[in-house]
């Protein structure tokens, strides 16, 4: 039960497979597991799918582009508005290298919730009678219609905290939450970075944003800034 | 619309003073990204607004000049500042109170809308790809929806047309069209001339909508 | 936008109407909003519809049976394991005078997150097999069968918290949180009991349990205790 | 099953005692109200077992005994003592952990069990109403499902049964059945004895089931 400790975010994230679904915690530079992602990166594993509110938006996941490690991104931000600055994403997105779902930011949090809370889908009004309900059914309830979409899981989850206890425990900061405390419970393998590790008792049981059940492994990291670049 | 050159209306922060006059003190709103986040800096602290940012806050007051501390920004990526009484939460609880309809109003930018109110403002055919981010969730939620946007493209393409071309964000979701050149509400039988821009005759308004604009009522030159 | 402040809990309950459908928070002890709840019994308005964790087990709610105020009860718990003590609710149900709607309690919260966040439903395996899935429909998704469960909201939400700010900002204490939290973001009127009103900024962001915006009266009372009884 | 006086086997204290040895170290475990409430007494702080309450706590570590504090309390309304390293939260995710299959295992009564392992133990026919708090919940999201009872009714009537004629609360979801009997295995093939309680026979065992029970493995007696 209690969370193992890593010494380095490499020793964390080693026994990641090729082929591997993961949910990365963060919103732009809010906390995002940047030590953990350049970890991933290193690893050298390929044919990745990534979860994640942004890439190429001055977040570091980009650079899993630089060694073509990913075959699939789902997110909501992929694609800068202007066109005159390319991530390594955007690039090979459009050379038809990589893949992308692209998800309305309320469906993919609702989709990762379903996953972690045993929910056979989401039912939202959100996308209907765009593009994102090409190919998806429409349920009508109650004479009003919805949209289903499917849960979401991950193999593993890269989150990002403030502080975490001995437990697994975790206490975010400011808007440090945004998606981490969903994935957290929305993949097989829960892996966190945050800056301090404190005794059980220290985090108080009311400031706890992620549960110890959901969180398999932590290493403390000095935090990695990042910026949005829009 | 014709094949002369289009007028300059107002500049972006005063599209965004504009815009900031639309709304109700004491209300919820949230500020899309762009021109929108701008309307933050043109509300007066007494008018009791709580901006929501879909990254988890309630009660920023607007973008920060100060340090800037990497888990304290909005949806944009920009630090910010909080007001008292300002509270944070996850992706999941601020996306229930968006699609829940706890939000009063959102301003948005825009690509095109359509006569029957639809939105287009998430993907430019041309350039493919897109980013979604919360639009689509905000489009559907928010009790009023505001399109803050320039009237016509760079090409002098109105935006404001019969039936959008883009990809839609959302269905008959758009209450008022805030742009450079007009205040136009979308009612139920299409689009009514609210207010012109200084500078800005009706008959420019309807020369540079894409789709017929009524007029009939009180049509009155903006206060900025 | 900022909450309204009520002097008495008689004052923020008054306008309640005759036939109103009413979420009410808390979890037997814990975060029951008993002040309110005594206050709706003294409105004297009837045909209510409570919707509760409990009706009958120690809690207050119970007294709404003394003049026969309610018409429908939706809970999980209602009717006592022993038959030895019988609540008023009990007799009054056995009787046939009150209509008891009893929900898993997994899904009675998760129907109330769906009506509260602009969910169409509540794809669940809870009741599946059961007699809760009487008269539902049951959806196939990828092979898997699911349980669709309507959204529920109410016309008024009676909640209690430990304190809140003149925003209407709350903050909770302990195992208080339980159901209130979600009700309050699904009744068309939020009223929320608290011990203590104070300044905002003197809650810490961090530990709001329930934003400003769901909150629309307040009123600040010494609590009820009340204990268990099953 | 006979017509004979059933004997008597474990106390209700010593189920508990033998369920508790069924939790694995580190493990996260829900207890449901009534005989499984009393097992919390009976795990070693060694054991590293955080106890999960539907109402919104991880790391309770029994009833308290000292002051009552009325938010303060486990899914049965019991004042509870909390570890260090507890955490509290809503009713809606606490159902996300039980639903979501986060709960190592769950220790729940029961009316009766199937050879199939379905489970009904929220309804009592002969007295109607019923009250079903998370039990359906747990009993369809918990990793192992652990029914502690008595193997028989007031009655004399097995508990333990080919088909249950109880209203269900979930299908094929126990794993194991700890009476004052026995423990007894749901597995693919039907009920499997493990162990007898001192003083009961494997032959009472068959005798007070309403169903087969498999005896080919070996059966030991409960180590309490």
């Amino acid at each position: 039960m209690l969370a193992e400790v890593f010494q380095t975010p490499d020793t964390a994230v080693a026994d990641i497979a090729n082929g591997a679904t993961i949910l990365v915690g963060g919103f732009v530079s809010a906390g995002t597991p940047s030590n953990l992602i350049r970890a991933l990166c290193r690893t050298g594993q390929t044919e990745l799918t990534a979860v994640a509110n942004n890439i190429g938006l001055g977040d570091l996941l980009d650079e899993l582009c630089e060694e073509r490690q990913l075959a699939k991104v789902i997110a909501t931000f992929a694609i800068r508005a202007s066109g005159t600055r390319q991530s390594r994403f955007e690039s090979q997105y459009r050379a038809g290298e990589v893949e992308l779902e692209l998800v309305p930011q309320g469906t993919l949090i609702e989709r990762l919730r379903a996953g972690g809370a045993g929910l056979g889908g989401v039912l939202t009004k959100t996308g209907l009678g765009t593009m994102m309900a090409e190919g998806k059914e429409t349920l009508e309830i109650d004479g009003e219609h919805w949209l289903l979409e499917r849960p979401l899981r991950g193999d593993v989850a890269l989150i990002k905290a403030w502080r975490a206890d001995h437990h697994g425990n975790l206490q975010y900061r400011l808007a440090g939450l945004n998606f981490n405390p969903v994935m957290a419970t929305a993949a097989d393998l829960v892996i966190a970075e945050v800056e301090e590790i404190v005794e059980p008792g220290a985090i108080a049981p009311e400031q706890v944003g992620t549960p110890a059940v959901y969180v398999d492994r932590l290493v403390q990291c000095d935090p990695i800034p990042v910026r949005w670049e829009g | 619309m014709t094949n002369s050159q289009p007028p300059t209306g107002l500049s972006r922060e005063l599209i965004a003073l504009r815009a900031a006059r639309e709304l109700e003190p004491g209300s919820v709103v949230n500020l899309g990204i762009g021109l929108p986040t701008l309307v933050a800096g043109f509300v007066e602290p007494s008018d009791d607004i709580l901006f929501q940012a879909e990254n988890g806050i309630l009660g920023y007051s607007g973008v920060s000049e100060s340090d800037f501390d990497s888990d304290l920004i909005n949806a944009g990526g920009q630090p910010v500042n909080l007001v008292a009484g300002a509270s944070f939460f996850d992706t999941a609880d601020s996306f229930a109170m968006i699609r829940g309809g706890h939000i009063d109003a959102a301003i948005l930018g825009g690509l095109q809308v359509s006569a029957q109110g639809d939105l287009a403002n998430w993907y430019v055919p041309a350039r493919g790809g897109g980013s979604v981010g919360g639009a689509m969730d905000l489009a559907v939620g928010a009790k009023k929806l505001i399109i803050a946007m320039a009237h016509v493209t760079r090409e002098g393409e109105p935006r404001i047309v019969e039936a959008c071309d883009y990809p839609l964000t959302a269905e008959r979701c758009v209450d008022v069209i805030i742009t450079d050149y007009a205040v136009i509400d979308v009612t139920e039988s299409g689009f009514q001339l609210r207010e012109v821009a200084p500078g800005i005759s009706v008959g420019e308004v309807i020369d540079w909508t894409g789709a017929p604009v009524n007029v009939s009522g009180d049509v009155i030159e903006m206060s900025l």
